[in-house]
């Protein structure tokens, strides 16, 4: 697994990837519209780029991208999550606290009562907090993925001893 | 809210007291009187000769010090041999398996179940 | 091991009969009582969220909390993951 | 009664997972048997927040009527990242031991003591 | 803002500081073990402020996201912190420091440091909002979050299979206990439609449903709390974890031991005294927690005595200690009367103080523990040994450890004058008026645990020098550091008990007669009951 499989299964998953990683960050831009948000689309993502791993082998992953930039790809997401949630505190009232809710200016519109036309400029907070998860489920899912897919692959060539320390 | 004195206040049990200082008082006198009662001890004590030397309940002290060194399990091993049957019965319950922990838990499970939801 | 599977039996039985009763006796599927805080919430997402999506309101407004927690979560696996698998020589 | 099917179904699945992590010996079935009970719960919460013949907490173009309720969903979307995180450590944990052990079987590793 | 903000800065600054750990690391091993020490005080801080806080002005509520009027409908997050939680933050704040003082010594020598870092700093996250948390759910996610960052740190040393093998039983264990805490949330949200504590509180029927929550909840938490015959994974993973991370693993132990308390006094209060069947609930708990108590002392103890690894007995003495706290909570639950004339569920005058005695016996435990783990992993550190059968005449060439052992011994056999005397008198006195078998086996086993402990002193300590030991040097100055904390806080207990009762223990023991006695948990919530 670690040198990949066939030319075919990596053509076709690399032909196949774009559109996927397209169709999971549309579901994370509209989390507050449409079914979704930021764990379902990352999910998506991240099964896309798992897709890859398996395909090409986790040699050829790990020249592309190394566990260390995701999981600091992963730390900023996870940042921007709790500096929203702290920006609630520091522009509203209270941790978490929706602040951008109707400043007609980015996401603050608010939908009519029972109105069933999809406003993508709604939501408050919503969009963004999206958009923080989802960073942070793709990169966390696929760091996972990839160590243990990396890490199993070099066991068996004995680069990683279990001899005593 | 703190009174300097609250440092000092007696420590009540409900039935009984505890006055950790009182308690240093009293341990720091008994502990002259004791040693004023060793003062008072034999005069015919002398350094260096066989009064000094360690007893062994008879048996020879190697000159070799470490050999002297009792191991921790040799410590207690007579309360150990005389609950035997006990240590038996303890040994085979830490099996040290996953599932029989959470077979532990699911028989604590059922007896709670059976008596608290069941029974009641 | 007779022991131990025949003690692992009988509590299971037990177990199972309770979770059984447990199912017979929750409210009728798809009939709950007197949702109170889940209807306020299906009325209210609009108006005081301002999205159209009931759930992601729910889980980045009303509990955004359980989701920070969610989120910690993950991030936690990743690093005990990362942490497993890491270089054991410097 | 007969209506608490699902929930009979919950109760099913959070036994099998049950019997799984007790009585096999393999440590991937015993994870199976942990990610079994959690999808039990997974589904119990699911299964109490719907309502007959409603549709999703969604207002974009729903048909209208009644709604199912939102908040076991949100709860069950937490549960399902917490198992991926809970699973993704076990089986890290399941590589390693197998690494050192040379075998699966949970009786013939570690041991209790000295 | 800041003051107003408290209870949720007690958990964003700590969850902050791990988010940040992996970008700092980038710097510096240095600056990043800075990094964590000023995280984890400021945390400190933080949470030492909101527990004046509430020592002074009663129970704070914190509501995440929006503004709330009682009355209205509980949509939102709430933290409700009472006496009880407040003095469990201290102990989930506390050891963590202690910890990361020790690592910087202790650790010097590993690889893969900053995810080590970021997983101790979730690790009190997760203690803290768990101890905190007024709702459910979250206190499920936090439960979580304790229990998979503690099973990767109990993994840390990966080379050993038997650090993974205990990471394996521990997450194994945590995850299915967690998943039953969740179906008796279920449960419960299924019946009320509600999450929190104290809208659940105020609408418990106590029906089958109900029931089996309460036994789900119970059981499951014990386990976590490693309770007889629940408690194989604690030796397992004390054991085998590093000593710091063993130090906060006591820490979480102790946040499932409250949530016991929480399940228990506060979710199920009002119904403490319903009758069914002529028995009374209170009864019918406290004869199985008291009987789980005893056992949980006693197999403590004797497993202790045979242990030859001086982590696993130590952890063996930690389930005994355990066994102490629940034994003094269980006969308390006991004593709950219903007065005739007044109509108010109060506890008699030793049921109250064996509450206290147990409340004080978990700050207690979590110091005397916490310093012989400290103690342990410096002798590891050392001489990288931990059979008492290969180890002796140390005190030679430790004599600050040795010091440390001797006080940690002393505390956590209940010698006077150190702090583990005082609670456990308290605990001795008020079960004898309960039901005196239960001091007597309680005083027998704590003899027990002294011999135990005298032991590896006698062998570890004392001596001669052994030839292998020859090199062996006192620890580095960051660990001595950290014990000696520990031990002056140990000793200054010991010395002070009624002023820390007074001013620690006895608002966390009113926190939970309050709420049998007029429900204020329910109240500061909902305004009424």
């Amino acid at each position: 697994m670690s040198m990949g499989m066939s030319k075919i299964v990596k053509t076709v998953s690399s032909v196949v990837f774009p559109f996927i990683v397209i169709y999971g960050l549309y579901i994370i831009a509209h989390g507050h519209l449409t079914p979704g948000g930021g764990f379902q689309g990352g999910a998506v993502v991240a099964s896309g780029c798992a897709m890859l791993l398996v395909a090409h082998g986790s040699i050829w992953t790990i020249g592309k991208i190394r566990e260390k930039q995701l999981s600091i790809l992963e730390s900023t997401g996870a940042v921007a999550f709790i500096l929203l949630a702290l920006l609630g505190l520091v522009f509203g009232t209270v941790f978490f606290k929706n602040f951008l809710v109707g400043n007609k200016f980015l996401f603050g519109e608010i939908p009519g009562y029972l109105s069933r036309v999809a406003n993508f400029n709604t939501g408050g907070v919503l969009p963004l907090m999206n958009f923080a998860v989802g960073l942070k489920v793709i990169a966390g899912l696929f760091a996972i993925v990839l160590v243990m897919a990396y890490a199993t692959s070099t066991f068996k060539k004995g680069e990683m001893e279990d001899g005593k320390r | 809210m703190l009174e300097w004195f609250s440092f000092l206040e007696t420590f009540k049990t409900g039935s009984g007291l505890w006055n950790p200082l009182v308690w240093g008082v009293a341990a720091v006198i008994t502990f002259l009187i004791i040693y004023i009662i060793r003062g008072q001890g034999k005069k015919d004590y002398k350094r260096d000769t066989e009064q000094t030397k360690v007893f062994l309940s008879g048996n020879p002290e190697f000159d070799d010090k470490e050999k002297m060194h009792v191991k921790g399990s040799n410590v207690y091993w007579g309360f150990m041999e005389t609950l035997q049957g006990v240590y038996k019965t303890l040994s085979d319950m830490h099996t040290g398996v996953v599932s029989d922990y959470v077979l532990w838990f699911m028989i604590v499970l059922g007896l709670f179940l059976i008596v608290l939801v069941g029974v009641f | 091991m007779l022991k131990r599977d025949f003690a692992a039996v009988i509590f299971f039985t037990v177990v199972a009969v309770f979770f059984v009763f447990a199912a017979l006796l929750t409210h009728p599927f798809g009939s709950p009582d007197n949702p109170v805080m889940d209807d306020y919430i299906i009325h209210n997402t609009q108006t005081e969220v301002g999205a159209n999506n009931g759930v992601t309101s729910v889980v980045f407004d009303y509990r955004g909390f359980d989701t920070l927690g969610e989120a910690t979560v993950l991030f936690t696996a990743v690093a005990g993951v990362i942490l497993v698998f890491r270089r054991l020589k410097k | 009664m007969i209506y608490n099917i699902p929930y009979l179904a919950v109760a099913a699945l959070i036994l099998v997972g049950l019997y799984g992590v007790v009585f096999k010996r393999n440590l991937i079935k015993m994870v199976i048997g942990v990610t079994l009970i959690e999808s039990g719960v997974n589904l119990f919460l699911i299964t109490l927040g719907y309502r007959k013949g409603s549709t999703a907490p969604i207002y974009t173009s729903s048909p209208g009527g009644l709604m199912s309720l939102p908040v076991p969903q949100a709860l069950t979307l937490t549960s399902i990242v917490i198992g991926v995180a809970v699973l993704a450590l076990m089986l890290s944990f399941v590589v390693y031991i197998y690494r050192h052990y040379k075998t699966l079987d949970a009786r013939k590793i570690g041991g209790e003591d000295e | 803002m800041f003051f107003d903000n408290l209870p949720a800065l007690a958990v964003a600054v700590p969850l902050f500081g791990a988010f940040l750990t992996p970008l700092v690391s980038k710097i510096g091993d240095r600056a990043r073990n800075v990094f964590v020490i000023l995280v984890m005080g400021l945390t400190t801080t933080v949470v030492f402020l909101l527990v004046n806080d509430v020592f002074t002005n009663g129970i704070q509520t914190y509501v995440f996201g929006g503004s709330y009027q009682p009355g209205e409908t509980v949509i939102r997050i709430f933290f409700e912190v009472d006496g009880l939680s407040a003095f469990m933050a201290i102990i989930a704040v506390v050891l963590p420091l202690v910890a990361v003082i020790y690592s910087w010594g202790f650790m010097k020598k590993e690889t893969g440091l900053d995810k080590y870092y970021t997983l101790i700093l979730l690790m009190t996250t997760g203690m803290i909002g768990l101890v905190l948390t007024g709702d459910m759910f979250n206190f499920f996610v936090f439960l979580e979050i304790t229990s998979i960052s503690s099973a990767a740190l109990v993994a840390f040393w990966v080379n050993k299979g038997k650090a993974v093998d205990a990471g394996f039983k521990y997450i194994v264990i945590s995850s299915i206990g967690a998943l039953f805490v969740l179906f008796a949330i279920a449960l419960l949200y299924g019946q009320y439609d509600a999450l929190n504590m104290a809208v659940l509180a105020n609408s418990i029927q106590y029906t089958f449903l109900d029931k089996m929550a309460l036994v789900l909840l119970l059981v499951a938490l014990a386990m976590k709390a490693g309770i007889v015959p629940m408690h194989m994974w604690l030796p397992d993973a004390y054991g085998c974890a590093p000593s710091s991370v063993t130090l906060v693993l006591i820490g979480a132990t102790q946040a499932s031991l409250y949530g016991v308390f929480r399940v228990v006094f506060t979710l199920y209060g009002r119904e403490l005294t319903t009758a069914v069947n002529q028995v009374s609930l209170n009864v019918l708990l406290s004869v199985f927690i008291v009987a789980l108590a005893l056992a949980t002392i006693v197999v403590g103890v004797l497993m202790a005595l045979k242990q030859s690894n001086l982590k696993r007995m130590i952890a063996f003495a930690a389930v005994a200690e355990i066994g102490y706290m629940i034994l003094a909570v269980g006969a308390a639950l006991s004593t709950i009367t219903v007065d005739s004339n007044t109509g108010v569920t109060m506890l008699t005058e030793s049921g109250e103080m064996a509450l206290k005695g147990g409340l004080f016996h978990i700050i207690n435990d979590a110091l005397d523990i916490g310093l012989l783990f400290l103690v342990a992993g410096a002798i590891y550190y050392a001489t990288r040994e931990t059979s008492v059968n290969k180890l002796g005449g140390l005190a030679r060439n430790m004599k600050y450890t040795t010091v440390f052992f001797l006080i940690g011994l002393l505390a956590v056999s209940g010698m006077p004058p150190m702090n583990g005397f005082a609670s456990k008198l308290l605990i001795y006195e008020s079960t004898y008026q309960i039901n005196p078998i239960l001091a007597v086996i309680a005083i027998l086993c704590s003899i027990l645990l002294l011999a135990v402990f005298v032991k590896v002193f006698h062998s570890v300590f004392l001596g001669p020098k052994l030839s292998v030991f020859k090199d062996t040097k006192e620890v580095p100055k960051s660990m001595l550091l950290a014990m000696g904390i520990i031990a002056i806080v140990i000793v200054f207990f010991g010395i002070f008990p009624e002023l820390v009762v007074n001013n620690i223990v006895q608002p966390a023991a009113d926190a939970l007669t309050d709420m049998l006695k007029n429900g204020l948990y329910v109240k500061a919530v909902l305004g009424v009951i």
